[in-house]
């Protein structure tokens, strides 16, 4: 299972750290002093407006962006080490995945690229979790959006992470496949795996979430005030209903309990520092 | 002669040009200074 | 072992992507077609102008080739970002650096194999050239521009004018390289002078950048 | 956060700017008479040489220019791998510092040359073994310059240049080596220099001068560059302290359309 870490001490330390991560482009700083922790298996929403520095965070805690200021761990390995990079995967808007190469292909070099040892094996196991196995013969620039992603999330489980990152996943998604991703996440995270979300559309994941961060103009706000919304929220989107009730059954936890529970993770979660209260 | 002039006045020169472009560096720093104290201000 | 197929695989994913996109060798091949014509009418290719300066004709075109192949040799993981997959994943750079080397060398050597009878025809080459030494010297010339080529190429990749960027750094730091082939392709297109340690210093040259460009690899492959 | 008013740690550790420059005037003017002195043995007091005549006296300032340009990249070099090992901001400020100041140096070389070449040689340029060597180098140290500017993030810019700046010292050797093979077989005209070649105790003399004059230039303005680097980098660092903190205040300006 992806959730067996290497190690004894997997309660000690979290999936994630974010110590005062800030990043500057020119004089533009598009995240200013971050700084919070998710534990293992839980999930964060990340939240706020285009040009908040989600995604610049994204992509710092994958690896593709240097912090400017400030340091990420992940479980316990500070980038950029090899060993944190091992632990992270991220799903952007990017795929990552050559358009001239079929799914496989570019699965297998991926699976060279982490040095995995027995890569068909792995590309099996990582499609079926992200439901692409009829995907893996097509080229990837013949995928419809819908399919390219689950193409990139088969890449993004290839190496089996323990903290998975995801960049707007359902923009630009039918509702079907919505749904289906809605359902690989909850999957996922049923089996250990941390998440963190980042997403306009927060009524899809909000009802599920552990802790949100929320971030404007690069800062990170905690947003308090979310449960007394959560009450009155609308769940007229089917999908997001349909899965928050099959989250109830197969999670074996009620809606509103794990509301509560939301709440206190969000204030033990979220770095002091890093929240303005 | 005026080979030898040549070859002085354009070594001069070059270094004459160079310390343009440090002074110049150098107002820039100054104006960025003011900058920040403004920045600082507000 | 893994730094060995790692470099394999990257070989492999890139001649698979050149068969399927055709991007590079299409374009070196014509670029240097049109590079040999243009100086058959710039110079009157006779076979006295072959034996006084055709180690430096057939070099710029090889050159001009290489160029197209080298800009494309960490273009190619442009679409859809695949770079930022490399450089997110723990892969060794030196590895991924060496297979993008490997397959550079690969694609002009073909671009090259091609050009050369081209060449002997077009410019009368002389009957005492000696063509074994030629191609020696264009395998040991090729692997000089393709290990300094890579690396310079996965540099200019951060900036914005890529294309730009990659000449202006290749060929000044390829000058002695480049002094090497022409002189030693001469030798053996006019059967006079002595080769061998051009060929010496071409191989000391690829050597030391081979090397040096594998140990500063997590340098211009590093995250952003 | 920026909370509180804190910085972030790699703030506070940015080399802090000097004080005063107090050292500008005495360096400058130490350096001022060095080379008024050079100057002065160079064209007055070094007798004239018997072939050349008067047009030799350009070698006082041409010898000394390469060879304190090319101290200069060597110590770009040594900047270059202290930054690979340290990634210290300082080895990259001293990097580009000695990089540019190299470059001013062997411009001078470069252009009284051919100054000199053109009344005793009677050419302006030859493809001689030094000159194309030189050039090269030169040739090589623009296009570290025009790295930087092409590199447009300020995070990337130290890395890539000390990247570039070791492949540059690494071809030297190599371009010595295939330059003087090269011209080997042409006929070299007249080679002047080193300090083998027989001078007259007072020429050597004058050339001492003119070298450590230009030692002395070297260093001022090295050292004057690097600052301005380091005070660059200090100025950098405040405004991004500033715009930490000065951010989360906006925010709170905005009420309650975002914090609940």
């Amino acid at each position: 299972m992806p959730a067996e870490l290497p190690g004894g001490g997997r309660e000690a330390t979290p999936a994630l750290q974010c110590r005062q991560v800030s990043r500057f482009f020119g004089s533009f700083p598009a995240l200013r002093n971050v700084s919070f922790r998710l534990e293992r298996g839980r999930m964060l929403a990340l939240l706020g407006s285009n040009g908040a520095g989600k995604s610049t965070l994204l992509r710092i805690i994958a690896g593709a962006l240097r912090p400017t200021y400030g340091t990420v761990s992940i479980a316990g390995v500070e980038l950029p080490g090899e060993g944190a990079k091992r632990q992270v995967g991220l799903l952007s808007h990017e795929s990552f995945l050559h358009p001239a190469l079929s799914v496989a292909e570019n699965l297998a070099y991926y699976g060279q690229l982490y040095g995995i040892d027995d890569a068909p094996a792995a590309i099996a196991a990582a499609a079926e979790r992200a439901g692409a196995q009829h995907l893996l013969k097509l080229r990837v620039a013949e995928l419809s959006q819908g399919m390219r992603q689950k193409a990139a999330l088969t890449r993004t489980l290839l190496h089996r992470p323990s903290l998975l990152l995801l960049d707007e996943p359902f923009a630009s998604l039918d509702r079907a496949s919505v749904a289906s991703l809605l359902e690989s996440l909850r999957q996922l995270r049923a089996d250990g795996i941390a998440l963190m979300i980042s997403t306009h559309t927060e009524h899809l994941i909000e009802s599920w979430a552990d802790q949100f961060l929320h971030l404007e103009r690069g800062m990170a706000i905690s947003r308090q005030g979310i449960e007394g919304e959560a009450e009155g929220r609308r769940l007229d989107d089917h999908v997001a209903a349909a899965v928050t009730g099959r989250e109830a059954a197969g999670g074996g936890r009620a809606s509103q309990p794990a509301l509560n529970q939301r709440g206190e993770s969000a204030n033990q979660g979220v770095d002091p520092r890093g929240v303005r209260r | 002669m005026a080979y030898v002039v040549a070859a002085y006045g354009v070594a001069w020169a070059i270094h004459m040009i160079y310390l343009f472009t440090l002074g110049a560096r150098e107002k820039e720093l100054r104006q960025s200074l003011e900058t920040l104290k403004a920045l600082g201000r507000e | 072992m893994s730094f060995v197929s790692l470099t394999l695989e990257t070989v492999k994913r890139d001649l698979r992507l050149e068969l399927r996109t055709r991007e590079a060798m299409s374009a070196m091949l014509f670029y240097a077609l049109l590079v040999i014509v243009i100086f058959s009418f710039a110079f009157e290719a006779e076979a006295s102008l072959t034996t006084r300066v055709g180690g430096g004709l057939l070099w710029v075109a090889f050159l001009f080739a290489g160029m197209v192949a080298l800009d494309r040799a960490l273009g190619r993981e442009q679409p859809d970002n695949c770079l930022a997959g490399v450089r997110m994943s723990p892969a060794s750079r030196s590895a991924f650096l060496a297979g993008k080397f490997a397959s550079s060398f690969l694609m002009m050597a073909v671009t090259e194999a091609i050009l050369l009878p081209l060449f002997a025809v077009l410019f009368n080459a002389p009957p005492t050239a000696h063509w074994g030494g030629i191609v020696g010297t264009a395998v040991l010339g090729t692997w000089a521009l393709a290990t300094n080529g890579t690396y310079f190429s996965a540099m200019s990749n951060y900036a914005r004018q890529r294309s730009l960027l990659l000449p202006l750094l290749l060929l000044p730091v390829s000058v002695p390289a480049v002094i090497a082939m022409v002189q030693a392709t001469q030798v053996y297109l006019t059967g006079e002078g002595v080769a061998h340690y051009w060929l010496k210093l071409l191989f000391g040259f690829d050597v030391i950048y081979t090397v040096l460009g594998l140990l500063l690899a997590d340098l211009v492959l590093e995250a952003e | 956060m920026a909370t509180n008013g804190q910085l972030p740690e790699e703030l506070l550790r940015i080399p802090q700017p000097p004080a005063a420059k107090n050292w500008v005037r005495l360096w400058a003017s130490i350096t001022f008479a060095l080379l008024l002195l050079g100057l002065y043995e160079a064209l007055i007091g070094a007798p004239t040489e018997a072939t050349m005549g008067i047009y030799q006296r350009i070698f006082y300032f041409h010898v000394p220019a390469a060879m304190i340009g090319f101290l200069s990249f060597f110590i770009n070099f040594l900047a270059s791998i202290w930054y690979l090992l340290k990634r210290s901001p300082r080895a990259d400020a001293l990097a580009i510092a000695t990089a540019e100041v190299g470059l001013a140096f062997l411009s001078i070389n470069l252009t009284t040359g051919p100054i000199w070449a053109k009344p005793v040689w009677g050419i302006w340029w030859t493809w001689d073994a030094r000159l194309t060597l030189t050039l090269i180098i030169w040739v090589m140290y623009v296009s570290y310059i025009v790295l930087r500017q092409f590199t447009p993030s300020a995070e990337l810019q130290p890395r890539l240049s000390a990247a570039l700046g070791i492949f540059i010292f690494a071809a030297v050797p190599i371009d010595y080596m295939a330059i003087r093979w090269w011209r080997t077989q042409h006929p070299a005209p007249v080679i002047l220099g080193g300090k083998n070649s027989g001078l007259d105790p007072h020429m050597y003399f004058a050339v001492l001068c003119c070298e450590i004059a230009f030692l002395a230039l070297m260093a001022t303005l090295v050292r004057f560059r690097y600052e301005q680097e380091i005070v660059k980098h200090w100025l950098e660092a405040r405004r991004r302290g500033v715009l930490l903190t000065q951010g989360e205040l906006g925010v709170t300006d905005q009420g309650p359309g975002i914090r609940s």
